[in-house]
């Protein structure tokens, strides 16, 4: 059986839930070029709440639902209570803020009982049958799942914030904040609603990884890290880099785990390689691939 | 003796010409202005000059020195400095220490002088300080002295720029629309900086501005560009009375401009 | 003659050399002595385990310093400072266990490794920027571990022991290693502050803030931007590279955890809590973390002790989290910048006191 | 008319009965950062579909004064301590800016500030996120003010001239359907011949849409040319106003403001041979 | 008068591997308490202290200093790899005995390992025991090790590959894999291409239960048999991996929660049911080897007697052995040290997971004989 085709296939599936995690990022970095360091732990929450949710006898895809609902609420407040007050204040200070969240959030979830220990969805029915089998590499029914909701979210998201009068009026007040409060933008509901949108993209993107890998909090907060080269590579303020940037980090993982492993002693060159090429791609495109390039005239 | 010549400058964004085929030269020791519809090309211009951008085509020289290929600061080591149109200023910065900033080349002592801080690079900190405090005085900037940048008022903004690019003690002054954002009494205060530093100082001066007052009363030479190209030069009377720079910039003679309009609904 | 030694109000400058001073008054430099006598007699009034956690403050502070020159003062977001304090950290180790030489030749030594190699990671700043800049940063954070986990040179990121350290017959044991740790570090940071003070009131401090505010105009002031970026890393890197030396013989050993990702974030914490770009920053910020952490301890122990609530909810161990997080979120939320902001305040006040405007 | 201090009884449409269609601003005081006070109690008034012009020296308050009225103060850490601003009956002097903006009275900012990144067209369609009306209407409406801006529809608004930009900006304000427009400044680095362009456009719009406008210059020439009625601002108050055509004759605004010396000639910038003492109403 | 003796553990309740160690934390904080309600030390009082290090080595270092330098602890029970690691040069200056939770074989080891002792048998020898395994059934197969990208991990590869040299096996690739690898298609397929049919892990669970749950979906399970040592299995493993986990094969030294016979496990029953722990705490493998821990170092301050010290305690854990080993019941043979051997309980067992995810013994308690022979301790 040829390696190749099933590196790129596994590449492409763990990279759509890259990208899908990414998303969130993006969509708070588009509107208000913070940088939420708290959002692998709005996955965990997320993904925790939809768990939780089916403990107590609730159906998977109700209970995911749900789940987004609760985490878009949660995305608002935490605007609302912590960030509205950072609006002006710099940006690397609003950073840290959402550093000291993800700390927050931690140890919120160590109050309930599933802050330590791991746990593991009740596949549902329609996820646990027969998968298909692409270039000989059975994919299972959750995966194929996951990479379907990622692009219809992914692509859902580049509609609006092309075509939608809201999702320009979000990159413009990323543009520019005083600007948009001057034609009557109120910032702050822009802000509120990338908040809870990332909140809902994060509960999808946390019961999709819950279904494939588990649940604990390290594991579904970590990704939060994981998501940085991805925006990064595909640039911070672009939905489809996102897509392409996951896609490429996921593969880049695969072919190195696939190829390098096997020479370097030791292997692992999963975790570096990606970040090599990374370095390498920035330094011929300093926006990533899709970043819309700092416009600086003198 | 240093003078500025631009030859045939070509400069390229993506298919579209900013600059086409541009030659001028300014001599020692004048005011030459250019002036020209906005977008014409005349802040690319600078940007060429200065090392901001590099011209796709041509040669920019200023005496020996080649500029067509020099970064920014490699150009202000040769003498020219700038004052920027859109405000480039260190807005957290007070309005000295912006001009502090600009005297970097003219303190030489070493990075470990400056660890010990003690002896040589402490003198030469005091000396600076007060040569910076005479621009200060100079350009009547006493009363926002310590403020920061970005609070100050445009106007005044634009004030700190000329003042910063002189204290870069350059042989060659670039100035990018003064006087934007100023009424009458403040040109004429600005205008009193420019000839001043001109005549009492002997340096250079490119002046970009849109105040035909202004420009066709302190320059000794004018340049007028359209859409990248230049389309007149020569004495203000010359270049006033041509009737392609009425058509593109003015729509009424610039003698006529200069003259008072009579004012009413 | 001074209107008055003790206080600046009313005191004229006549001399710009005078607007140099950093302790400009008598008052200020009397406060100085105290401060020193206070310092040197820290170690005989605090107990030992509260000496342990000002060494830890101080190396953290020399680090926060490096940090503050790079992020705070040059605007070059840098995730990766654990790991500049690792490259010294395994420096000084080196140079200490296989070539043998003492400490005080293995410390700074660990600093220059660590400005090579961050002058070399600095590279990518010649091109991008900002957050685009935090990756290579966090990049070099990763492979660096990954890095030391394979060299066996390295014991794959297992420990590497140091040699005890004497001075003037005085031997580095359990019972006064905090002490004795106390008394070297602590000249060590006076001295990197005293240095970083210097460069900052020269153009070479002001080259780095001008790259912050605005690299084009820094350009047109005839500031390489590169050079001063690099600079800035060469520098910062440095002084991570002798908090990483000193942290090497402080823990005894050198471990791959002890200059992991976390610990970069958590540097960055003290960075911007302390306020960014800023000197009495760079001690408080490391002081409130640690001091916050401890406290947070003690807190969640006692409640633990409790057992005041249900089982199931692992209140000790999600407090301290829980309350280090929000600390911070709140602290920033009304003083975004930092607490070197107060120290400010209460500086100013002092200046014009006795009068309030 | 005299100077010293300004006088109402001296411009009768002023003191009559308060339109409550007129945009009036009460003896407002602002403070940045709680102790930098910048205006001293300004009060002005817009008259509905009257075109007024603010004049004044650099860091007079001028562009202080349009953010207390547009509400735009606050993310300068701006306050307004004393006074209020009233528009159509409401009090807008306690709204934020986007509730303003609601209100009728939007700001088209000092510089300009387009959206960079967007294209011209998404700059006009993130001015129509009140919804007021469809958008693809009022699109068509701004091109015909600025044909130009069609032409560019698509190119990235931070690549346009300086013309190009403060057209867009206007435009830009206009698709929010205001009832007061606020210029700050908007001959700003402008070449002659876009000056007179755009203060037709306005003067048009303000013709056919009934727009009441108060524009910020430097350019008093232009400004006062082109509006009803007109104040001079000094030191945060206002120490002058009259009919516009009135004050351009007023000899103080014509040496400081148009530069004409007492015998209507153009003084010459070169002959400019002292200093002068700047004149004081304070 | 009642003496005061402070029991004292420092690790990981917050931070990474706290899943391991909340529960490790628990067993010992709850046999400590026990040993008090039961009066088990006459005359002492004991002073149950567990303190969260966050996996932070300064921490524990600090924890170190305080238990040692101010509350005067005979014996530190510690956590991680990396902190034992580096406080191996303090232990030896200050004599303090010490029981860790990572069964390194590197911190018995010289230098300095005069006063560590390991509770159960060691990573290395889990893995040498799981390669005889193999060896019996299928001579000369093919095996793959996936480690931890940590000291941690890596520990027993250097061990593992002597001894699969000496019983015929090729160790064909050895792999870090971490906490944050999600996909492991491409390892697989790798081993797979390279006929590997034994993948022995030296991880934590996280990492394995997404190893087991590719290898199900690329249909590899029944190809591949994935084993692992002491922390890869158990409750963990079954909770995470779920159905992928079944046929694991897993090497430690405890008795699992469903072996109710045993004395020991009794009384983590009964311990855990008296302070109200969590039925997942309880039947945790962690929990049961933190009240091993706790009860070795009570059993230690037991047979010191009147000298509660460092000294004494060492004394009284070099003591365990032949007729005085100590045999607490939580382990499958009795814990032994002495001044030679400084690890307790070496028998070990391998267990397989079922289809509920219960691990049933495959083999009886022994020890591993080629470890001897690759890594003679002393
Ligand atoms: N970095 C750039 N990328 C693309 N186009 C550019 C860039 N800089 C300038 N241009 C274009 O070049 C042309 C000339 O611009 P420039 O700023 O030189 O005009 P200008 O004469 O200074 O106008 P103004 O009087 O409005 O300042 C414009 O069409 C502008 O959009
Ligand atoms: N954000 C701010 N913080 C502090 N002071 C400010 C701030 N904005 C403006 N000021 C001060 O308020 C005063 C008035 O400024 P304003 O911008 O209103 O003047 P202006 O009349 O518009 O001047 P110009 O014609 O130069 O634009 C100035 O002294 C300025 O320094
Ligand atoms: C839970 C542990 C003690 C194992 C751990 N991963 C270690 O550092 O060795
Ligand atoms: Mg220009
Ligand atoms: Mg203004």
């Amino acid at each position: 059986m040829d390696l190749l085709p099933q590196l790129l296939l596994a590449g492409i599936v763990i990279g759509s839930i890259y990208a899908l995690a990414a998303l969130g990022f993006v969509l708070i970095y588009k509107s208000s070029r913070v940088i939420n360091f708290a959002h692998g732990q709005i996955i965990a929450t997320g993904a925790f709440i939809a768990f939780a949710l089916t403990q107590r006898g609730l159906n998977f895809w109700l209970a995911g639902l749900i789940a987004m609902l609760a985490t878009f609420l949660l995305g608002m407040l935490i605007e609302r209570v912590f960030l509205r007050r950072m609006v002006g204040e710099p940006i690397i200070a609003v950073i840290m803020v959402t550093i000291g969240l993800s700390s927050v959030i931690d140890g919120l979830i160590h109050l309930t009982p599933y802050g330590a220990g791991s746990f593991s969805f009740q596949t549902p029915a329609v996820l646990s049958g027969q998968g298909i089998e692409v270039f000989g590499t059975p994919l299972s029914r959750t995966q194929i799942a996951g990479v379907l909701a990622a692009l219809g979210l992914l692509g859902a998201f580049t509609y609006f914030f092309n075509k939608s009068t809201l999702g320009i009026t979000m990159r413009a007040v990323a543009d520019d904040q005083m600007a948009a409060m001057s034609v009557g933008t109120s910032v702050e509901r822009v802000f509120a609603l990338a908040w809870a949108a990332a909140g809902l993209t994060a509960a999808a993107a946390g019961v999709i990884l819950g279904l494939m890998s588990g649940l604990t909090l390290g594991g579904l907060a970590g990704i939060g890290l994981k998501v940085f080269p991805v925006v990064i590579l595909g640039g911070l303020d672009s939905v489809i880099g996102a897509i392409v940037g996951g896609m490429l980090i996921g593969i880049l993982e695969n072919l190195s785990a696939g190829y390098l492993d096997a020479i370097v002693p030791g292997g692992g060159t999963r975790e570096v390689f990606p970040f090599i090429v990374l370095i390498a791609v920035l330094l011929i495109r300093p926006y990533g691939l899709f970043g819309t390039k700092e416009i600086e005239r003198v | 003796m240093p003078q500025l010549h631009v030859e045939n400058v070509t400069l390229t964004f993506g298919g579209l010409n900013a600059l086409t085929d541009v030659s001028l030269t300014v001599p020692e020791g004048e005011i030459v202005s250019i002036i020209g519809p906005n977008g014409a090309g005349k802040t690319s211009l600078l940007n060429c000059i200065s090392g901001f951008y590099h011209p796709t085509r041509g040669r920019i020289t200023f005496g020996e020195h080649d500029l067509s290929r020099a970064a920014p600061n490699v150009v202000t080591g040769y003498g020219i400095a700038r004052a920027f149109q859109n405000l480039e200023l260190f807005r957290g910065l007070s309005v000295v220490e912006n001009l502090l900033l600009a005297r970097h080349t003219h303190l030489r002592y070493s990075l470990l002088d400056s660890l010990v801080f003690y002896g040589r690079a402490s003198r030469r900190e005091a000396e600076n300080r007060a040569y910076v405090e005479r621009i200060v005085d100079f350009m009547e900037l006493e009363p926002h002295r310590t403020h920061p940048v970005g609070t100050l008022s445009y106007g005044i903004q634009k004030r700190v720029e000329v003042a910063r690019a002189l204290t870069l003690a350059p042989r060659l002054l670039l100035l990018d629309e003064p006087m934007a954002g100023m009424n009458v009494e403040e040109k004429e205060d600005m205008v009193r900086f420019i000839l001043d530093i001109q005549r009492e100082q002997g340096i250079t001066v490119v002046l970009i501005e849109h105040d035909l007052g202004v420009v066709m009363d302190i320059s000794d030479r004018v340049y007028v560009l359209d859409f990248g190209q230049r389309i007149a030069g020569g004495t203000p009377a010359e270049v006033g009375c041509d009737p392609r720079v009425i058509e593109a910039y003015t729509g009424v003679a610039a003698a006529e401009a200069a003259q008072p309009q009579a004012v009413g609904a | 003659m001074p209107a008055s030694r003790f206080t600046q109000t009313g005191n004229y400058r006549t001399r710009y050399a005078q607007d140099q001073t950093i302790f400009a008054t008598s008052a200020e430099q009397l406060s100085l002595i105290v401060l020193v006598l206070v310092l040197l007699a820290l170690p005989l009034l605090l107990p030992k385990t509260l000496l342990r956690d000002v060494n830890l403050i101080m190396i953290y502070a020399v680090a926060v310093i490096g940090l503050n020159v790079t992020t705070g003062y040059t605007g070059l977001i840098n995730i990766g400072q654990a790991a500049f304090m690792g490259v010294g950290a395994y420096a000084t180790a080196l140079a200490a266990t296989r070539l043998n030489l003492p400490f005080f030749v293995a410390i700074p030594l660990g600093g220059v490794a660590a400005a090579l190699i961050g002058t070399f990671v600095g590279l990518p700043s010649l091109r991008l920027k900002y957050l685009y800049l935090a990756v290579a940063t966090l990049a070099f954070q990763i492979i660096f571990e990954w890095t030391v986990g394979h060299l066996p040179l390295l014991q794959q990121g297992g420990a590497i022991s140091l040699p005890a350290v004497q001075v003037f017959g005085i031997r580095d044991t359990f019972l006064n290693h905090n002490r004795f740790w106390y008394y070297l570090i602590l000249p060590v940071l006076v001295l990197m502050a005293l240095l970083w003070r210097n460069v900052l009131r020269t153009k070479y401090g002001r080259a780095l803030i001008a790259v912050r505010d605005n690299d084009r105009a820094a350009a047109a002031m005839g500031i390489h931007p590169g050079v001063a970026k690099l600079t800035a890393f060469l520098l910062g890197s440095f002084y991570a590279g002798v908090a990483g030396g000193l942290f090497a013989y402080f823990q005894k050993a050198v471990v791959i955890e002890d200059y992991g990702l976390h610990i970069s974030v958590q540097l960055l914490a003290m960075a911007i809590v302390g306020g960014l770009g800023s000197l009495p920053g760079a001690f408080l910020g490391p002081l409130f973390i640690v001091a916050l952490d401890r406290g947070m301890e003690v807190l969640s122990q006692w409640l633990g002790g409790q057992n005041l609530f249900p089982e199931g909810v692992d209140v000790a161990t999600a407090l301290r989290p829980l309350a280090f997080g929000l600390t911070i979120v709140l602290f920033l939320m009304f003083e975004p910048r930092g607490l070197a902001n107060w120290w400010r305040l209460s500086r100013m006040y002092f200046k014009k006191w006795p009068y309030k405007f | 008319m005299t100077l010293a201090t300004p006088q109402p009884a001296a411009a009768p449409p002023v003191t009559a009965a308060p339109n409550p269609a007129d945009l009036t601003v009460n003896n407002v005081e602002v403070v940045y950062h709680d102790i930098i006070q910048v205006l001293r109690g300004v009060s002005l008034t817009v008259r509905a579909g009257s075109v007024t012009a603010l004049l004044g020296t650099n860091g007079a308050g001028k562009t202080t004064t349009l953010r207390a009225i547009s509400g735009l103060l606050k993310p300068e850490n701006g306050k307004i301590r004393e006074g209020t601003v009233t528009f159509g009956g409401r009090v807008l002097s306690a709204l934020p800016g986007s509730e303003v903006v609601k209100a009728g009275v939007v700001q088209v900012p000092e510089g300009r500030r387009v959206f960079k990144h967007l294209s011209v067209e998404e700059n006009l369609r993130a001015g129509a996120i009140l919804g007021r009306g469809d958008w693809r209407n009022d699109l068509e409406r701004i091109y015909t003010y600025f044909p130009k801006l069609r032409m560019l529809r698509s190119r990235q608004a931070g690549y346009t001239s300086g013309g190009e930009q403060q057209m867009l900006a206007i435009g830009r304000a206009l698709m929010a359907h205001p009832k007061v427009l606020l210029l700050d400044e908007p001959s700003l680095g402008l070449a002659p011949l876009l000056v007179q362009e755009i203060f037709a456009n306005v003067r048009r719009i303000n013709r056919e849409e009934g727009l009441g406008v108060l524009v910020v210059e430097q350019n008093a020439n232009v400004a006062l040319r082109n509006s009803d009625y007109g104040y001079v601002m000094e030191g945060g108050r206002i120490v002058l106003e009259g009919e516009s055509a009135a004050l351009a004759s007023n000899p103080d605004v014509k040496e400081f403001y148009l530069g004409v010396t007492e015998h209507g000639q153009r003084k010459s910038f070169r002959d400019v041979k002292s200093y002068k003492r700047r004149k004081r109403w304070m | 008068a009642q003496k005061t003796v402070t029991l004292a553990w420092s690790g990981a309740i917050t931070g990474p591997t706290s899943d391991a160690g909340a529960s490790y934390a628990a067993g010992v904080e709850d046999y400590c308490k026990y040993a008090n309600a039961q009066n088990m030390l006459p005359g002492v009082r004991l002073n149950c202290v567990v303190r969260d290090d966050q996996y932070n080595n300064a921490n524990t270092q600090r924890n170190f200093e305080d238990f040692v330098g101010n509350l005067n602890t005979p014996i530190f029970l510690s956590y991680s790899t990396g902190s034992n690691l580096q406080l191996k040069g303090v232990i030896e200056e200050t004599k303090v005995p010490t029981l860790p939770a990572s069964y390194h074989i590197g911190l018995i080891d010289a230098p300095n390992n005069s006063y560590m002792f390991l509770p159960v048998s060691s990573y290395s020898e889990n893995i040498v025991a799981l390669l005889e395994y193999v060896a019996k059934k299928d001579r000369g197969a093919k095996v793959a090790l996936v480690v931890n990208p940590s000291p941690f991990g890596r520990d027993p590869v250097v061990d593992a590959r002597k001894a699969a040299d000496r019983l015929g096996l090729k160790i064909v690739d050895v792999q870090e894999v971490g906490g944050n690898n999600l996909d492991n298609a491409a390892m697989l397929r790798r081993f797979e291409s390279q006929g590997v049919k034994y993948v022995i892990n030296q991880n934590t669970a996280g990492p394995v239960a997404n190893i087991l749950k590719d290898a199900k979906r690329l249909g590899l399970l029944g190809k591949m048999q994935f084993m692992g040592a002491h922390y890869t299995g158990g409750e963990d493993l079954t909770k995470l991996a779920g159905d992928a986990a079944e046929n694991f094969i897993w090497a430690t030294s405890y008795y699992m929660y469903d072996e109710g016979d045993r004395p020991g496990i009794q009384l983590v029953k009964k311990i855990g049911a008296q302070y109200g722990r969590k039925a997942d705490t309880i039947r945790s493998v962690h929990y049961t080897s933190g009240m091993l821990a706790a009860a070795i170092a009570v059993e230690a301050m037991k047979r010191a007697k009147t000298d509660i010290s460092a000294a004494g305690l060492y004394k009284g854990l070099t003591s365990m052995n032949g007729s005085r080993a100590f045999n607490p019941g939580f382990t499958v043979g009795p814990v032994t040290f002495s001044t030679k051997d400084h690890v307790g309980a070496e028998s070990l067992r391998l267990l397989q997971a079922d289809k509920t995810g219960n691990f049933k013994a495959i083999t009886g308690g022994q020890r591993s004989q080629m470890f001897q022979l690759v890594h003679p301790l002393r």
